[in-house]
């Protein structure tokens, strides 16, 4: 059993050791900053920025804009064990694709008569 | 208080289009402060943004205060003065000869047009007769110096919204013409060539056949350009019916240069107030009628075109002016040649004075307005006949320019935001000074 | 490249490269730093092990700038990007817009005293290890403008690392103002807000 | 209302006096009238576009004399000798500021003017705002460097130097400031 595992694990391995060497290396040879200054600690704001953030209302438009995103971009996550099983299925496993996507482009077409790709004018 | 209650007619001569909209977009109050309006104040969903003075996308230190709902600006308030210079209160300490270097770093993408508006301004005081090779040198140097001030636009704003390469592009051309200026005055920018009753230096001997090569060239590169933008359809949804302005507006603002004609109407102090020799060439003054950004981009690459043919044609005249003079030979404000110094005793009185206390410019004030790339680049100088400027003021565009953007934001996307600050072309040294 | 004169009366000490390795531009001999200090003064000063070595050659091969574009100098700066002058050869061409991920603050152009806030404001907020160019008179002495608008100096707000003269400064000037800052870098000269507080 | 290039402006409402030097007209104005001369110009002789604001300080304007190459009105007689000796005193100015409006006459016979009033320290100019909108940032301007202040402006505030800035750094009387220098040809 565990054979088949085994490159998985070596594959999981080198994921962890790389992002987490990048971190300690950074750490351990950075130059620590010589002094604490109040600027740091401010947004970047082009140079002028007074204060710490203030907490701003967001339009509801970017909310639709992110349901949108979710809806049609996440739908890749169901194609991925459809594409490993794919040749098993066969014929099959194909045109359930294609209904899959079809849904998609019926949801998509309403969208864009509906104009909510537009900015909220 | 409404805004200018009646507009005067324009002159149908003048106008090619332009009615973009109706009436005026003019904010009401001020006209250079979008105001956020109530209602949208009132659903308490405007952010207040900085397009702060160091900001990748604003030309130079421009600040740009914009109040945003969601993606769209409802409110917009300029602030300049990032880089005042002092230039006006530093050429009344200088004497009239040390102050021509100054204007070039006043709108340092366009320096030589701003050199020649002062050194004009001199010589219509002084009355000095300057011989014509100097004056078609002049003419060419300007027009090769706004082929340069549009290549700067058209690559930086190009970048702005997206088109990276275009960037590559004309810095490669505008490098051709930085060696040219080298060529003929020692350096890049900044050259300090136009002297008072003419130029510093006789044109070297390479020159002509090398401005030949770039006058050649230069067309192709521009099909280069077009060939990438003028049907590129994300520049076109980016460009076209973005930042509007009307031909009332921009007369209004006092828009002027290819702001102007790109909002219809037909007016280039060139063709309509000749100064230097532009009687005696031949272009065509591209004038657009929809107002927008799209329009202000093919004005300034149609004149790239037509640069590059005044250049040609002032090529052709300046090639069969060998050994004519290049500087007025009035001793009383031009140096002697060097090789007089040793001989007459009255020439090295003359170096002596210009040098020390420096030629005087008879009273007066004056107004002389030229053709920059950006626009009407005035420059009003008062005399009191001593041998400083008693005052000096420069019209500049792009201060101007910049009155516009509260106009030309109606209903604009942050993305057009930035498309129509490149459009509007503005020089931040020319704008603070 | 001329010898390194020793003290008086001892033969010139012919100077050697220091051991950092040149991989740019083997040929090129010492470089000021080393002519003026003497390769052996500089490296016991700085007392540089290996690891300090390679630190200093990654900081240095791969220094971003920030787009501090003031005035003329900003249009040059512009210029050293372009293909004629590519400051890709020196790892230098990505021109990071935030002082966040900046390591270099070109100040290029003169810094009238409505921009000196801000730009101190930048130079607070760019992360250590930082470094500080003056491009172009106007930065580095206000240049012309000898008047109430202009900031006499940048080094009066700033400490500034390398000063690049011209009015303004060649793209070539400003490359060699860059090279020379890594060759600081690789010879481990410390940053100038260590040892050079702000010139009063 | 003549279209063509009438040339005479005598019918400008508070006209004091026209000068014609370097072939531009001056039209001096009374500042009571200004506005009205302002509007009758650009609606009656369609001066519809302000080119610039310019405010000038005459302190300190030399009463003393100017030796040198002085020449006549007209410009310079270049081939008569030149006297190096005492030629003409600049003519003694109305009032310390003098405030000048370059307008022009955007038509296809284009014509320039410039419509000057001459104030002294603190006197108010009337604002342009209405006539013409791109007056807003010039009368700023005017404000911030002159210290001219324009009644009826809706945001008169600096608009070059910082908010806190004080003085006028454009007057006379205000120091060129910047460092001293050791070797200055500043005489």
């Amino acid at each position: 059993m565990l054979e088949n595992w085994l490159p998985f694990l070596i594959w999981t391995l080198f994921a962890f050791t790389i992002p987490a060497s990048m971190v300690l290396f950074s750490f351990l040879f950075a130059t620590r900053p010589k002094r604490r200054v109040r600027a740091r600690v401010l947004p970047f704001e082009s140079g002028v920025s007074e204060g710490p953030p203030q907490q701003h209302r967001f339009t509801v438009s970017f909310y639709l804009t992110a349901m949108l995103f979710i809806v049609f971009d996440i739908e890749i996550v169901f194609l991925y064990p459809l594409a490993v099983v794919l040749n098993e299925l066969a014929w099959f496993g194909f045109f359930e694709f294609l209904f899959f996507v079809a849904i998609l482009v019926v949801a998509y077409v309403y969208v864009w008569r509906k104009g909510a790709l537009e900015w909220a004018r | 208080m409404a805004i200018a209650p009646e507009r005067p007619r324009i002159d149908p001569a003048l106008l090619r289009g332009g009615d973009v909209y109706e009436g005026t977009r003019i904010p009401s109050p001020v006209p250079t402060i979008l105001e956020v309006s109530d209602e949208i104040r009132a659903t308490g969903d405007v952010l207040q943004v900085n397009f702060g003075p160091n900001h990748p996308s604003t030309h130079g230190v421009l600040r740009l205060i914009v109040d945003l709902t969601g993606e769209e600006v409802v409110g917009l308030k300029a602030v300049i003065g990032y880089l005042h210079t002092g230039f006006e209160k530093t050429m009344e300490q200088k004497t009239w000869w040390k102050a021509i270097t100054y204007p070039e770093r006043i709108d340092y993408v366009a320096y030589q047009n701003n050199e020649l508006v002062f050194v004009l301004a001199i010589e219509k005081l002084l009355a000095i007769e300057v011989p014509p090779k100097a004056t078609w040198m002049r003419m060419l140097l300007c027009e090769l110096n706004r082929i340069h001030s549009h290549l700067v636009y058209l690559g930086t704003s190009a970048l702005e919204i997206g088109a990276i390469s275009m960037f590559w592009y004309c810095f490669r051309e505008r490098d051709l013409i930085l060696d040219l200026f080298e060529m003929v005055t020692g350096y890049r920018m900044h050259t300090r060539y136009f002297q008072t009753g003419g130029l510093a230096e006789d044109i070297p001997i390479g020159f002509y056949p090398e401005a030949r090569k770039f006058v050649d060239w230069m067309p192709q590169a521009i099909d280069d350009y077009e060939g990438l933008l003028a049907r590129n359809a994300i520049w076109l949804e980016r460009t076209r019916g973005i930042g509007l302005l009307s031909a009332d507006d921009a007369i209004a603002l006092g828009q002027t240069g290819p702001n102007l004609r790109a909002s219809g109407v037909d007016w280039d102090l060139r063709r309509r107030e000749p100064y230097l020799f532009y009687d005696q060439v031949d272009f065509r003054v591209p004038v657009y009628p929809n107002g927008d950004v799209y329009d202000r981009y093919r004005v300034r690459v149609d004149e790239m075109r037509e640069s590059t043919r005044i250049v040609e044609q002032c090529l052709d005249r300046l090639e069969d002016m060998e050994g004519e003079p290049w500087i007025a030979d009035d001793r009383k404000v031009v140096l002697p040649p060097r090789e007089e110094l040793h001989t007459s005793m009255e020439s090295l009185i003359h170096h002596f004075k210009i040098v020390t206390e420096g030629y005087r410019v008879p009273a007066g004030e004056i107004y002389v307005p030229i053709e920059s790339p950006r626009g009407e680049q005035g420059c009003y100088v008062v005399s009191d006949g001593g041998p400083k400027p008693w005052r000096v003021k420069f019209r500049a565009p792009s201060f101007v320019a910049l009155e516009a953007t509260a106009t030309t934001m109606h209903d604009a996307l942050v993305a057009d935001l930035i498309a129509i600050v490149g459009s509007l072309d503005s020089v931040m040294g020319d704008t603070d000074r | 490249m001329g010898a390194v004169e020793g003290e008086a009366g001892r033969a010139p000490r012919i100077g050697r490269k220091m051991k950092t390795e040149r991989l740019l531009w083997p040929g090129k001999g010492p470089s000021a730093f080393e002519r003026e200090l003497g390769p052996e003064e500089l490296e016991r000063m700085v007392g540089l092990t290996t690891l300090d070595k390679a630190v200093g050659w990654a900081q240095s091969s791969s220094i971003w700038p920030d787009t501090f574009g003031l005035a003329c100098c900003a249009i040059e700066m512009m210029a050293i990007v372009s293909s004629r002058y590519d400051i890709a050869r020196f790892g230098a061409e990505v021109f990071r817009s935030s002082p966040r991920q900046a390591d270099l603050l070109i100040v290029s152009g003169r810094v009238s005293h409505k921009m000196a806030a801000p730009l101190r404001q930048i130079y607070d907020q760019m992360l250590e290890p930082k470094w500080v160019i003056a491009m172009g008179a106007c930065a580095s002495s206000a240049g012309m403008f000898n008047n109430y608008a202009v900031l006499q100096g940048v080094d009066k707000i700033v400490p500034v690392d390398v000063y690049v003269p011209g009015c303004p400064p060649r793209p070539e000037g400003l490359i060699e103002g860059i090279v020379r800052l890594q060759e600081r870098i690789k010879a481990g000269v410390p940053h100038a807000y260590e040892w050079r507080e702000v010139a009063t | 209302m003549a279209r063509g290039r009438d040339l005479s402006y005598d019918d400008v409402p508070g006209l004091i006096r026209t000068t014609e030097a370097y072939g531009e007209t001056t039209l001096v104005v009374d500042v009571a009238q200004l506005l009205e001369a302002c509007s009758y110009l650009r609606d009656e002789r369609g001066f519809n576009f302000l080119a610039d604001i310019t405010p000038t300080d005459y302190l300190g304007w030399p009463s003393s004399d100017v030796s040198g190459y002085i020449g006549t009105p007209g410009g310079r007689d270049i081939n008569d000798p030149m006297t190096q000796g005492l030629q003409a005193l600049p003519e003694e100015k109305p009032a310390r500021f003098s405030v000048n409006y370059h307008l022009l006459a955007l038509r296809s016979e284009p014509a320039r003017v410039r419509v000057q009033v001459w104030i002294d320290d603190g006197v108010a100019v009337p604002s342009v705002i209405e006539l013409w909108p791109t007056a807003d940032w010039h009368e700023r301007e005017a404000w911030d460097m002159m210290g001219i202040p324009v009644e009826g402006h809706p945001n008169l505030s600096r608009i070059l130097m910082d908010d806190d800035w004080e003085g006028h750094p454009l007057r006379k009387d205000y120091p060129i400031g910047g460092e001293p220098v050791r070797f200055s040809s500043a005489e």
